[in-house]
């Protein structure tokens, strides 16, 4: 579904990507894992056009995405939660929403129902839904991420820590939505610093070390390896919501 | 080494300032640059103030013409209708300019963005009317005639080369005095207060004061300028301190980059010799082509030309 | 650094203290006090006002009722700048950097209380101040070597991975040396090993005398790491106590931790 | 023939762009032409003379800037401009300073007052003094008493209101109402419903630009007609008879010979002159000549007998032009002396009427 | 009858201002820049319609209707030749552009029209109406018309249509939008049309009551900035509505304390609304809390 081949990509002079090459196929949860710095958002902005790589060819549903400006490679059908939440910070919760399902703005019924699907996931925005959304919480924010992006129903979601500043709980949800949208026969691209778990869902995994992909295999294979082990979950106390 | 380059950079535009003069005299085609010079110079007293208001604090002022006509006509007033001495009106008219950036500054300086821009654009026009309606003291539309040269002790400045070496004498403490204002804990305040105001009182600083402060120099600055400007010229009318002037020294700081005092003063003199001098040519068209200089500039070297070009030396070296 | 002798006296004071944007109660009379020298962790769930609490303390906005004593200077009334110079620092949830400038020159910012050059001073360089001057950048280094990001002191702030940016915004704070620091979600865009690294600066700034308060999602961190807890819900206080007994209250395993079975 | 000897240089400062562009433009448009006029018929002497005209865009600095730049670079033995009358005294100190005649286009007295700090400077256009007199000299001969004076925030506004307020006395008149507004206003209905108010026999409106124009429009609009609307000197353009059409009916203003050159009669002093420059104007530009385009030929005019009679040297032309008597000129005869500077007198002003779109001698 | 006199003169004046206000709106709606051009699209407007009508001898319907449409091309041609060309760009940048532009525009505008003032027959020919002493210009009336329908149909647009939503997301978080689908391009393009549009249309009204010139623009965009500050940046009815007050505003303060001062004293009441509310009479001040500009 979506093929990175040997992409660089430089913030002016810094190399921030040198030569990473992936895949994810239909269906899959494919996670990334990496360091700080790592240059795991830079390529969620590579992918997604901000970025224009220097070198190499990104490929979605065979088709050449890396030289569509943003909107159209939206327009393709795929959502992010970006790194950052970008949410509108002026706009009402409620408009947020409605701004994520604009490819779809000529169906008003459809925007409604997904409104208000949003709404059963994450109770707290439907309580917060005229309140302007550069007020919220740091975790109400990232939730209405997660709930604009899921707004355009999209063949393949890229996930750019998602659980970042959200309760146990919630992260909980997220993780629960991310395997339902799968059972969905959706494609997701997922990036998480709580690697442990995000490898627990995951199909396959990638790890990124400076720009450059280390390692790749199953999500099981990469929770059992050493350096994983050592590098991403730490002295592998075991999270108490983790089953 | 960041300190020594700014040094040599120093050096060479001191030697500039020094030679120059004699080297407009010596050549009679541009003998009379040495006039736009000394312009140059007093509206860099302006920009250099507005380059720290505006690149290092981030906040914009529309009104620092006005300031500048309030050191003018103090200036004019107080030695023509009260036989004040030069000095003398000079110190009072940055004494009163400077209470009247405090007094504004304080509400003012609350405003963000546009708004702060409106406000001081519409302090800087209520200025430039009262200078309009208020004719026994300021002479209305008309001007104020008769203003005698600068007087400093007993040294009366005549010549256009005394003029030039006390305004670039000024001109060049102002950029000493900023540019080490600009390297200590004052100067990141500045900066932190321009990035993030909440991080910048998070970490002890106080937002309001250093903006009114910082407000308050510059319009001490423009004073100064005015003044300066009244002696040279001899006679001051509203119209030498309205709101397009205002915008024009906004446009030097940005054209010769905004952040960086070598900008402003760059861009202060660039567009006070083209708009001056090197655009006559053009007569009719002389106003689209300095929009259109304008427009290339701002479009292609957005941070302001010194900067771009300091990118392309480094690039180089 | 200097190390300041432990005691268990108050530091911080919570009286009745609420919040309300428009109708919305973020804080409803938060009572608590803040024994000195602790690692005290507040957690809630999404929404329940902790940043608020924060920003209350840290005078980024004004409460609505009660009273807030930093030993016993009542605070509640101050400007943040003020607080700031009485010894309270913190970070921010979402990074609040002066992103142009470098690492180095954040820290240095950071510096800001605990020098005194005014603009004369500053505009001629006098030479007391050229000596503040160098103090504050060898001041600055030494905290950057202290949480780790020596390397990087010539990088614009903005550059920086969001990961390094959070140990940035501790450095900034650590500079101003306070008494009383308040992180807001520092694990947040780390992953597990750089959490644990966090988890031990932490505590080597609690070894300084520093008394930390820190919200925080990542248990791990907080039951590891902290020496009490207050939990916020809606407003109100729901619990409080030490890591064992939050761990197992009833209340917050249901409106926060969640139960342990699978998913 | 014309190359064999020095060009004669006589610099120029206009305000051909900015708020009084319509003054400078008409100046400038003159003095090229009588320069070139006098170029094709063999100069002065065998000597071309050379016109450098700087734009000073009614802006005090510019102006200052033009006149050090003729003075120094250009070395011209002569300045006329510029426009208007502050940019006139902002460079009126330089060119007494370095001791260069100058020939103001502008209005204000006090550009050649006290003349004991003006020795260098001289002016063409008629002070407003001399058309306000000229106003109150036939109000005063209509019997009115009470009168309402309107004026533009500008130098000649300003000047034009000083004026009015200080002969008023002499012509027995009260000013009941003393109004003001701005050079690009675009509403006057407030002033004139004031003045409305308070009954005045008549109006006086002291602007010149689009104001001028929206000034007749609004005392037309509020059915002021009964109370007569005097203009300044400044309303005599035919640009203004145009937009305003039959609106202008019965507006009163005092106006150099210049303009209304086809209504004098034969006998008048400055009636062939004044033709000339009409004809001669008409055919290069295409548009009737203005009083200001006159000043500018009084001016150029005034440099140009200079040059030919005591040649390029400064000293020499200010003592002959200070001793300059019954030079006839666009704007009247023109007799200067030590004491005066301008050398017109208000009778060289004529008062005319508007009537059917045209305007004509008022008795 | 003179306060009536004063107000039909206020309310005129204000409708201008209003629209003049309402064309910095919809650009900073989508931009957040404060389009320093907006005044040389009125003068504009009245200029082109003086060259359709008195050069070409079109009707004066059909006049408006061109001048409408060529400014409406000048304000595309501004963002998809100039606007667009600006990348990675600060708003601060883009607000010199247009001043530079701005300038240019008056430049040309001089070159084409010269310096005099030129006028425009009234839509609806005739004599003032008299309302209680006080006499009503014709023309008046339409331009409150056109400027109350032309603030209705913003205000619903902006604030109802999904169109309208996207447009402002555009303005708060441009990387955001696109992140979403939204065309910000596209989008930024009709502002720039739409408030010139609007701008030509209240020059093509205004002209035949006050004539237009080349450099009428400045003080037509300072006082609709003033109108825009004043109801709060990017509120359609706030735009009208202190539109209308700094017009009545100045009408009454020169007819009953100062026609000299008019202009200040408006200014300074506009200064101490601004202490007061920072964010306009009408702004939000949540919005102004998590707004840049
Ligand atoms: N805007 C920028 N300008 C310059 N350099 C940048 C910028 N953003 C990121 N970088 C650099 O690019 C590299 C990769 O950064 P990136 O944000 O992709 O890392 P990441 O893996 O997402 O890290 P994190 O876990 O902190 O989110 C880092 O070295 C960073 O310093
Ligand atoms: N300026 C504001 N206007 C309106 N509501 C606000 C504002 N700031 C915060 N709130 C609301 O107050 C509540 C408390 O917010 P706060 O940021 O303190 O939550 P938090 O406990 O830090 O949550 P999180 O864990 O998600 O960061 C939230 O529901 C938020 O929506
Ligand atoms: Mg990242
Ligand atoms: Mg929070």
């Amino acid at each position: 579904m979506l093929t990175v081949k040997s992409v660089h990509s430089y913030y002016e002079s810094i190399h921030a990507l040198k030569g990473v090459s992936l895949h994810v196929l239909k269906g899959e949860i494919v996670t990334l894992v990496g360091a700080n710095g790592a240059g795991k958002s830079t390529l969620v902005k590579t992918i997604c056009g901000f970025l224009r790589p220097s070198r190499g060819e990104i490929f979605f549903d065979n088709r050449p995405i890396h030289i569509l400006p943003v909107e159209k490679i939206v327009e393709l059908g795929i959502a992010v939660v970006p790194e950052g939440r970008q949410i509108f910070a002026s706009l009402p919760v409620e408009v947020n929403l409605e701004m994520g399902a604009f490819l779809y703005r000529k169906d008003r019924e459809y925007v409604q129902k997904m409104k208000e699907e949003m709404f059963e996931r994450f109770p707290i925005l439907r309580k917060r839904r005229n309140q302007l959304a550069g007020t919220l919480s740091g975790g109400e924010q990232q939730m209405l991420a997660i709930a604009r992006a899921l707004m355009s129903k999209p063949k393949l979601v890229i996930l750019d820590e998602p659980s970042m500043g959200l309760a146990p709980l919630v992260v909980k949800e997220v993780f629960t939505i991310i395997q339902e949208l799968r059972a969905e026969g959706k494609t997701i691209l997922l990036i998480e610093q709580n690697a442990r778990a995000a490898l627990k869902i995951a199909d396959r995994g990638y790890v990124l070390e400076t720009g450059k992909v280390v390692l790749e295999g199953t999500g099981k294979a990469l929770l059992e390896h050493s350096e994983v082990q050592r590098a991403y979950l730490g002295r592998g106390t075991p999270r108490i919501w983790e089953a | 080494m960041d300190y020594s380059r700014s040094e040599v950079k120093f050096g060479i535009y001191l030697v500039a300032v020094i030679i120059l003069p004699f080297l407009f005299q010596g050549i009679q085609p541009i003998s009379h640059y040495i006039d736009v010079m000394i312009f140059a110079g007093i509206f860099a007293l302006v920009t250099l103030g507005l380059s720290l208001l505006m690149g290092y604090s981030g906040q914009i002022s529309l009104a620092q013409a006005a300031f500048m006509g309030i050191g003018a006509y103090s200036t004019g007033v107080l030695t023509t209708l009260y036989s004040w001495p030069s000095m003398a009106a000079l110190i009072a008219g940055m004494a009163l300019t400077g209470a009247v950036a405090f007094i504004v500054g304080l509400p003012s300086l609350k405003l963000k963005g546009h708004y702060l821009a409106m406000a001081t654009l519409g302090f800087g026009v209520i200025v430039h009317i009262v200078f309009n309606e208020e004719v026994e003291l300021t002479g209305g539309p008309s001007g104020l005639v008769g203003i005698d040269t600068l007087k400093i002790a007993t040294w009366r400045v005549d010549s256009p080369l005394e003029w030039y070496f006390l305004v670039w004498g000024l001109v060049t403490a102002v950029i000493v005095f900023s540019h080490n204002l600009a390297h200590s804990r004052i100067g990141r305040a500045f900066l932190a207060i321009h990035a993030d105001e909440k991080a910048a009182g998070a970490m002890g600083i106080s937002v309001s004061r250093y903006k009114v402060q910082v407000f308050v120099l510059s319009a001490v600055l423009a004073s100064l300028a005015g003044s300066l400007y009244a002696h040279y010229v001899e006679f001051i009318s509203p119209s030498s301190f309205d709101l397009l002037w205002s915008i024009r020294f906004v446009l030097m700081v940005m054209v010769g980059g905004m952040n960086n005092l070598w900008g402003a003063l760059f861009g202060t003199v660039l567009l006070t010799f083209l708009s001056n001098e090197w655009l006559h040519v053009f007569a009719e068209w002389e106003m689209i082509i300095y929009g259109a200089i304008l427009l290339t500039i701002t479009l292609f070297v957005p941070e302001g030309i010194v900067p771009a070009l300091s990118k392309l030396v480094r690039r180089r070296t | 650094m200097i190390k300041r002798q432990q005691e268990q006296s108050t530091i911080l004071k919570l009286e009745g203290v609420s919040r309300n944007f428009g109708g919305l109660q973020a804080l409803t009379e938060v009572s608590y006090r803040v024994p000195e020298g602790i690692i005290q962790a507040v957690i809630g769930p999404n929404g329940a006002g902790k940043t608020t609490l924060f920003n209350c303390i840290s005078g980024l906005i004004p409460v609505t009722s009660g009273r807030i004593f930093f030993r016993d200077t009542r605070i509640d009334n101050l400007p943040a700048h003020r607080i700031a110079s009485l010894g309270i620092s913190r970070t921010f949830q979402h990074v609040a950097l002066f992103k142009n400038m470098t690492v180095l020159e954040n820290v240095m910012v950071g510096r800001h209380v605990k020098s005194h050059s005014g603009f004369m001073a500053c505009g001629f360089r006098l030479p007391f101040m050229r000596r503040e001057e160098r103090d504050i950048r060898d001041r600055a280094y030494e905290f950057l070597k202290f949480v780790g990001l020596e390397p990087e002191a010539r990088k614009p702030a903005g550059s920086l991975p969001l990961g390094k940016q959070k140990i940035l915004e501790i450095a900034r704070a650590l500079a101003t040396e306070p008494t009383l620091l308040l992180l807001d979600e520092p694990a947040g865009g780390l992953n597990a090993a750089e959490t644990e690294e966090l988890g031990e600066l932490i505590k080597r700034i609690k070894n300084l005398g520093i008394t930390v308060m820190i919200v925080e999602h990542d248990m791990n961190l907080v039951m590891e790491y902290s020496d009490r807890i207050l939990v916020l819900h809606f407003g109100h206080v729901l619990a409080e106590g030490t890591p064992s007994e939050v761990k197992n209250d009833e209340k917050v395993i249901e409106v926060y931790l969640g139960t342990t079975e699978a998913c | 023939g014309l190359c064999a000897e020095e060009a004669y240089k006589i610099g120029a400062v206009f305000s051909v762009t900015g708020v009084a562009s319509f003054l400078g433009e008409p100046e400038k448009k003159t003095a090229e032409m009588v320069v070139d006029q006098i170029n094709a018929s063999g100069g002065i002497n065998g000597h071309r003379v050379e016109l450098i005209v700087y734009d000073d865009e009614s802006d005090a600095t510019k102006a200052t800037l033009a006149v050090k730049r003729l003075i120094k670079k250009d070395g011209v033995s002569v300045i006329i401009g510029p426009t208007r009358s502050g940019e006139s005294l902002a460079v009126a100190p330089i060119a007494e300073k370095e001791q260069v005649p100058l020939i103001s286009c502008a209005a204000s007295y006090k550009i050649v007052t006290p003349v004991e700090e003006r020795r260098w400077i001289f002016k063409t256009a008629p002070s407003d003094s001399h058309a306000v007199e000229r106003i109150y000299e036939h109000m005063k001969s209509k019997g009115y008493k009470k009168i309402a004076i309107l004026s533009v925030s500008t130098g000649f506004g300003a000047s034009g209101r000083e004026e009015l307020l200080r002969y008023a006395e002499q012509y027995g008149l009260e000013i009941v109402a003393d109004e003001r507004y701005g050079p690009k206003d675009t509403d006057l209905t407030a002033q004139f419903t004031k003045v409305r108010s308070l009954e005045p026999d008549a109006i006086v409106n002291w602007s010149i630009g689009p104001t001028q124009i929206l000034a007749v429009k609004t005392w037309r609009d509020l059915g002021m007609t009964s109370i007569p609307l005097y203009q300044s000197h400044g309303f005599g353009s035919r640009k203004n008879l145009e937009l305003l059409g039959d609106a202008a009916n019965g507006v009163f203003f005092p106006i150099s010979a210049v303009v209304v050159g086809d209504l004098l009669p034969d006998s008048h002093p400055q009636k062939q002159v004044i033709m000339d420059y009409w004809n001669e104007y008409r055919r290069r530009y295409n548009e009737p000549v203005s009083s200001f385009g006159g000043h500018a030929w009084d001016a150029i005019q005034l440099a140009i007998s200079a040059l030919k009679a005591v040649g390029p040297d400064r000293a020499k032309i200010r003592d002959y032009l200070e001793n300059l008597t019954g030079f006839v000129g666009q704007s009247g005869v023109f007799n200067f002396s030590p004491e005066d500077h301008n050398g017109l007198s208000k009778k060289d002003l004529v008062m005319v009427v508007v009537r059917d779109q045209e305007w004509v001698l008022a008795e | 009858m003179d306060w009536l006199q004063y107000l039909f003169a206020g309310v005129t004046i204000g409708a201008i201002y209003a629209l003049v206000a309402i064309g910095y709106n919809i650009i900073y709606n989508v931009t957040e820049i404060i389009n320093f051009a907006q005044g040389e699209f009125v003068m504009l407007g009245g200029l082109f319609a003086v060259f359709y009508c008195e050069t070409l001898h079109l009707p004066l319907w059909l006049a408006f209707v061109g001048a409408v449409v060529t400014v409406g091309f000048i304000g595309f041609c501004f963002d998809r030749f100039i606007i667009r060309q600006a990348r990675n760009v600060s708003v601060l940048s883009l607000i010199i552009v247009t001043i530079a532009f701005s300038i240019i525009l008056k430049g040309g505008a001089m070159l084409a029209w010269g310096k005099d003032p030129y006028g425009l027959p009234p839509f609806t020919p005739g004599p003032p109406i008299i309302i209680g002493g006080a006499a009503l210009q014709k023309q008046s009336l339409w331009i409150m018309g056109i400027g109350a329908l032309i603030v209705a149909a913003l205000s619903l647009f902006f604030h109802r249509s999904y169109y309208g939503k996207a447009m402002c997301a555009c303005a708060d978080n441009p990387d955001a939008a696109r992140m979403m689908g939204i065309p910000v391009k596209k989008m930024i393009l009709l502002s720039f049309v739409l408030s010139a549009v609007i701008g030509a249309a209240g020059g093509v009204i205004v002209t035949p009551l006050s004539l237009m010139e080349y450099d009428r623009g400045a003080l037509l965009g300072l006082k609709g900035f003033g109108a825009a500050v004043l109801g709060g940046l990017g509120n359609f009815w706030g735009a009208l509505i202190a539109g209308l007050i700094l017009g009545v505003g100045e009408s009454f303060c020169a007819g009953y304390l100062s026609s000299g001062y008019k202009d200040a004293v408006a200014l300074v009441v506009l200064l101490l609304v601004l202490f007061v509310r920072p964010q306009g009479l009408f702004g939000s001040t949540e919005a102004a809390g998590v707004k840049r500009f």
